[in-house]
């Protein structure tokens, strides 16, 4: 009870934190940024398509949402460390390694936050009606061109929701972050990060408390300006 | 000339259906509710993938295309109007893919009177409303193969008297064919060169216009509106008397006075309960066109109180309904001649082109 | 309700586990852990878990569980002791002179990280930092570490390649084959590594003493040396 | 009595209507494309909150009520059919809820048509088949007042012809009162007691129905297919003929063989431009009803080409266009007396209840 | 690389490793089928209602997913620990402890995958047309009754997606659970924990994997499950 009284107002800000926080932002767009437009390919595939996989398609989708982020983190450390297949490639061909980055941290945040995106996107998909897909294909727009135009204005709503869900999973990302990324402040060590350390410091709980009101400040910024740009408001 | 040939099976439903008809020229597919209008449609249009199906416009095969590269228009009995989109762009979705085409921008929305509301959204649109964005939308893609499914039945008499010249001039000028379901006769007769008659999944008769109007033997001429359609030209006008002279044939009609200058061609249509049949000329009297003609076939109607006849007159073959008694009174047979009477406002008039 | 349920420190979960089946072999009341870092226990058990006894990985978090008055205070007692080494890859393995005059940072190459338990608050990484401020080293590894959220995770990044080297206990090297040690770092170096253990007084049953007393007999403790850990 | 008053605006449009018309009975509400019909019967449905809204029935104010109380069937323009529940269960979501009423399950299938249907999902039915499940539906519900807003656009007249006269059964036999929006004049004169005008937002005029139609002063009589409606009661039957008189006031109307029995009390409509206007008696001819009338206003149309003709018969009120060279040779003016040539063909006639 | 051939086969699971399957499942599902109906109406609130305090309802249901699950399950035990307000009225009044027991694991992870849920049913809520609520109405259906014969059927997808995403997530879910539920095995480790056991454990990681192998065929029979009653197969 006595901790209700410790939590004190969040700013200032210390630069460690300071740091944190715009890590985590700059993660969490990485995330959303680079994990969107392939969501949106998943889910279209998911949603309309009939092929052979799909099915082993929509499992490995759904993988970091069923396995313990520390696993994750660890499959990633496992694929895209410097000696697993992805991660020796990439370091021999481009010279990038991404464990210990904030490009790792992105990686784990949007693998993490992948689940969620692609269900999103893919609800709204199929609540398209797929007539007005078979009105604009007799207006001559290839599947393309139907799907920029048509299904994916209309799925609106799906895509607002996964960079909704996935801004704000990305500010709580944990396990699959410290265990891929480490913990390295100003690199690697996220908002998250910084709360566990804090938590789990003697007597930390009061500092633990602020970062996590900065965290939910962030995520709230962000549902706002999600109801704000909502379709609805738009239409 | 398009020809087109189905064969497909709904749980419950069979549909064998088979037609052709000379192109350019517009193609009514007339027939009931449930009759396989929308399903051939759909089938042309590459939507209905049914198990057995032929498709030739002029010499070329179009069943094996997909519907983005077969070049069909399609205005929807359920119109289909992109929600997201204001109706400018519902119109120029079409007009980007289907390259420049003969129809401009500008002209269908003034044609169409949708002006005013380009920059709304379909759901801010009567009903009405919504039907003429979808017709204005199909025609700005610049089909090779124009479809419409019931493309007026939601919309009122002025607007529809306004669209359909269009939709016959579109024919005419831009030679681009027209398949028209309809249930109503009157759109059908106004506009079609080739009908198709379509009852439970069957072609019943596909044929010319002119000629399957004047049956006695299809269920056509038993419908409240039968009527016969002529084929005429503009001879001249009679400012002084508001009427305007129509040969057909040998014939004259007489219209109440229109704007067409002479030469130009016209279908008159002359609804068959509103043709009076005479055998000695009456005087005093406000119909104005009193044709000779005989009588070709006589067929009574299922209650027996009505007769249908056929008749041929100088220009052409017209449908004449009366009542049983009348035409036993007058002792109507195949062969007599009669005085076909028809008032100068009973004629309808469409200009062909 | 004769279970005992004992909380401790994941790094001891190998020897706990031995000794529990030593334990229950001897017809005791059945033992059931709860693995998980020293702090986030500690917590627990002050927010009223029901564990009978804790071993912590740290004297830290038992003195704040004491500061609360959870210990039966008579049962508190030192278990067993750990060693601090850095570990490297077996292969091209490099020893590392430590104490004054260190090759540590050498060892890394010029880009490597060098993993550790977070020094925030994972036991390991608190006497790492100890050791390396002690060496005079700190200033220049700190900016070099890779803190990791458990000694294990520390040493699962030099097992995987992804550091040159880290610094963990003793006994996490003992069992991974392709890990070898570099260097111990001398006890004068660091906090003694000691792991209290303690019955709760919440849950002070008699099985939960007997079972603690049991943790210091000769058995036990050959157990515990069988997985590396030394005397207290 | 139902009384309606309306306010509203949506951007760019404004609506001001208001009316009052007798129930039971039908109130048609006609106008064209973007006249407001949808709009107002939104608002009595409660589905819509004009800016100012008022509703009577028989004296109970409903402008209040939430839709789900207000017991208002809708039978919706664009359908709305579940699409998750098959055309039985669609048709039961009201049954359950309204009540049992007069309407029964069967009966309205049987009518509408629709046995072989109950087992599908909507989307599995053709566009006229949709419609029949929808008017069902709202049928089911047990309405205080029932709404229809073009319920018969997409249906063929075959089918029309069948419903229209289950419709006007309602009226008399259910006394629900209908409120029924189209743009069919056809429709509206068949069924309506009231017509209500509407255009562009406001109601141009509202009446009963007979009066309406002979007026020559409304944009009414300028329709092609504008034309009076004659109330009368069946007299007696001429097998031998074919034919049925119809007593209207102090004339005989006859008609084609109808099949209700004498007493029954119909509603004949004759088409304006089918009404042949003389001053002497024709002789040997197919038409069989020559009334005597006098010419009570003469109007012209916009073009100057035809006559708009009220005359007063014995029985009512009737609407005549002949071509202004017509009505100058017979030198029509108000109070002349004529003789109106209707043939039995062209008079439609609908049961009353 | 080694790792790879280190994974075997996980049958025949031991005692302890099937304890914490069927703990895992019991768990899921109490979490799912407490959650869905709640999620169901906080859904529908969000999607359709207009009442003060609704954003803040949103930020509610989003705060376990921008928070690290450890905070979450931390909150968690100083709102329903023994000392925490409705822990101590629970165990007090009911004498029900939820702290570090089944029930508790089970409502850990029904606040963690509580966010997707109502997401994933507030999407498809949002796309159900209100023309169709609107004919209900007219038909005499209320609130209720439309809520249930019109929205909820035709938010099917939406619905299955929830039971989906919640199955899989509480099979993964860890931070929060261990955190208010403890590490105990056969009462509160569920498989997710005991993958992190053995993660601890000195040359573990080959269980992990085993363990990690079980939870994906667990997690993807669910998906199979869901594939088979999806509403488009219904259809
Ligand atoms: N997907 C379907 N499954 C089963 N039956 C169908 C399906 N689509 C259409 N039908 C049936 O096929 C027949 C023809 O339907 P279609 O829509 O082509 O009729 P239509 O002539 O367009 O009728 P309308 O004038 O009412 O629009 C109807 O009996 C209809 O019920
Ligand atoms: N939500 C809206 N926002 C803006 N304008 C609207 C809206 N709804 C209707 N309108 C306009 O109000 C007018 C009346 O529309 P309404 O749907 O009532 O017409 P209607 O008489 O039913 O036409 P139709 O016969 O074509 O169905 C139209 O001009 C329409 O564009
Ligand atoms: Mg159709
Ligand atoms: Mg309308």
């Amino acid at each position: 009870m006595g901790f209700y009284r410790t939590v004190t107002w969040p700013w200032p800000l210390s630069g460690d934190e300071q740091e944190a926080v715009y890590l985590s932002l700059r993660v969490a767009a990485r995330a959303v940024g680079f994990g969107l437009p392939l969501a949106m390919i998943v889910a279209l595939l998911l949603a309309r398509g009939r092929f052979p996989g799909r099915f082993l398609l929509n499992a490995l989708v759904h993988l970091p949402l069923m396995l313990p982020p520390v696993v994750t983190g660890w499959l990633l450390l496992l694929v895209f460390g410097v000696e697993g297949p992805v991660g020796a490639w990439l370091a021999a061909r481009f010279g990038v390694h991404l464990a210990f980055t904030e490009s790792g941290a992105a990686l784990a945040c949007g693998v993490m936050i992948f689940p969620l995106m692609v269900r999103a996107i893919r609800l709204s998909v199929e609540a398209v009606d797929p007539r007005l897909e078979q009105a604009a294909r007799t207006l001559g727009a290839h599947w393309v061109d139907r799907f920029l135009t048509i299904t994916l204005p209309l799925a609106g709503p799906g895509v607002l929701a996964a960079v909704v869900m996935g801004y704000t999973a990305s500010l709580g990302e944990f396990g699959a972050v410290i265990t891929f990324a480490a913990n390295i402040p100003g690199q690697t060590q996220t908002l998250p990060l910084a709360i566990f350390s804090a938590l789990e410091t003697q007597g930390g709980e009061a500092v633990a408390g602020r970062l996590a009101l900065v965290s939910v400040f962030l995520a709230v910024g962000g549902l706002v300006l999600a109801e704000f740009l909502s379709p609805r408001r738009l239409k | 000339m398009l020809r087109v040939s189905l064969e497909h099976r709904f749980a419950g439903v069979s549909l064998t259906m088979a037609f052709e008809a000379p192109t350019p020229g517009v193609i009514a597919l007339f027939g009931p509710s449930g009759a396989g209008k929308t399903s051939l449609m759909n089938a042309m249009a590459g939507l209905l993938r049914p198990h057995r199906f032929r498709m030739e416009l002029d010499g070329v095969p179009l069943e094996r295309r997909r519907p983005e590269y077969r070049g069909v228009g399609y205005v929807f009995q359920d119109g289909r109007l992109f929600p997201h989109m204001s109706v400018r762009d519902n119109l120029r979705y079409g007009l980007r893919r289907g390259g420049a085409g003969p129809v401009k921008f500008d002209d269908a929305v003034a044609l169409l009177g949708i002006g005013a509301l380009l920059g709304r959204r379909p759901r801010h649109l009567s009903g009405g409303e919504r039907q003429r964005v979808a017709i204005g939308r199909a025609l700005l893609s610049n089909p090779r193969l124009l479809l419409m499914d019931e493309p007026l039945s939601a919309l009122d008499q002025a607007r529809r008297d306004e669209i359909l010249p269009y939709l016959a001039r579109l024919r005419s000028v831009l030679s681009i064919p027209i398949v028209y379901a309809s249930h109503s006769l009157d759109e059908v007769t106004r506009l079609a060169d080739t009908l198709v008659l379509i009852e439970a999944g069957r072609v019943v008769a596909a044929g010319p216009l002119t000629e399957m109007t004047a049956r006695v033997d299809l269920p056509l001429a038993l419908r409240e509106d039968a009527g016969g359609v002529l084929r005429g030209v503009v001879n001249s006008h009679l400012p002084e008397r508001g009427l305007t002279a129509i040969s057909c044939g040998a014939d004259f009609v007489w219209v109440p006075q229109i704007t067409a200058p002479p030469g130009t061609g016209v279908r008159l249509r002359v609804p068959a309960r509103e043709v009076i049949l005479a055998v000695e000329s009456p005087r005093g009297i406000s119909v104005t066109n009193i044709l000779q003609a005989h009588v070709v076939a006589v067929a009574e109607d299922a209650a027996g109180h009505a007769a249908l006849v056929s008749l041929e007159l100088g220009g052409g073959a017209l449908l004449a309904r009366v009542t049983r008694d009348a035409a036993e009174r007058l002792r109507l047979a195949p062969g007599r001649p009669v005085l076909a009477l028809i008032k100068a406002m009973s004629v309808d008039w469409h200009q062909e082109d | 309700a004769d279970t005992i349920t004992v909380f401790a420190a994941a790094s001891l979960t190998n020897a706990m586990q031995d000794i529990a089946t030593l334990w229950m072999a001897g017809g005791h009341p059945k033992v059931v852990f709860s693995f998980e870092s020293s702090g986030t226990l500690a917590q627990q058990i002050a927010h009223g878990a029901p564990a009978n006894v804790f071993v912590s990985a740290d004297e830290k978090w038992m003195d704040d569980l004491a500061k609360r008055h959870a210990l039966l205070a008579a049962s508190r007692s030192d278990l067993v002791g750990n060693s601090l080494v850095v570990v490297e890859p077996k292969q091209g393995l490099k020893p590392v002179k430590l104490g004054a005059g260190s090759n540590l940072l050498a060892v890394l190459g010029p880009d490597g990280r060098l993993a550790v338990g977070d020094p925030a608050h994972v036991p390991a990484g608190i006497y790492a930092r100890q050791a390396l401020q002690k060496m005079g080293l700190w200033e220049v590894a700190s900016a070099r570490l890779a803190p990791a959220d458990s000694v294990r995770a520390a040493l699962r990044l030099v097992e995987l390649g992804e550091a040159p080297a880290g610094i963990v206990y003793g006994t996490d090297v003992k069992v991974t084959p392709s890990l070898g040690i570099a260097g111990i770092f001398p006890p004068d170096t660091h906090d003694p590594i000691r792991y209290p253990v303690a019955v709760l007084k919440a849950h002070n049953t008699a099985a939960a003493r007997d079972f603690v007393a049991f943790l210091h007999t000769q058995p036990a403790q050959d157990v515990f040396l069988h997985w590396g850990f030394t005397a207290p």
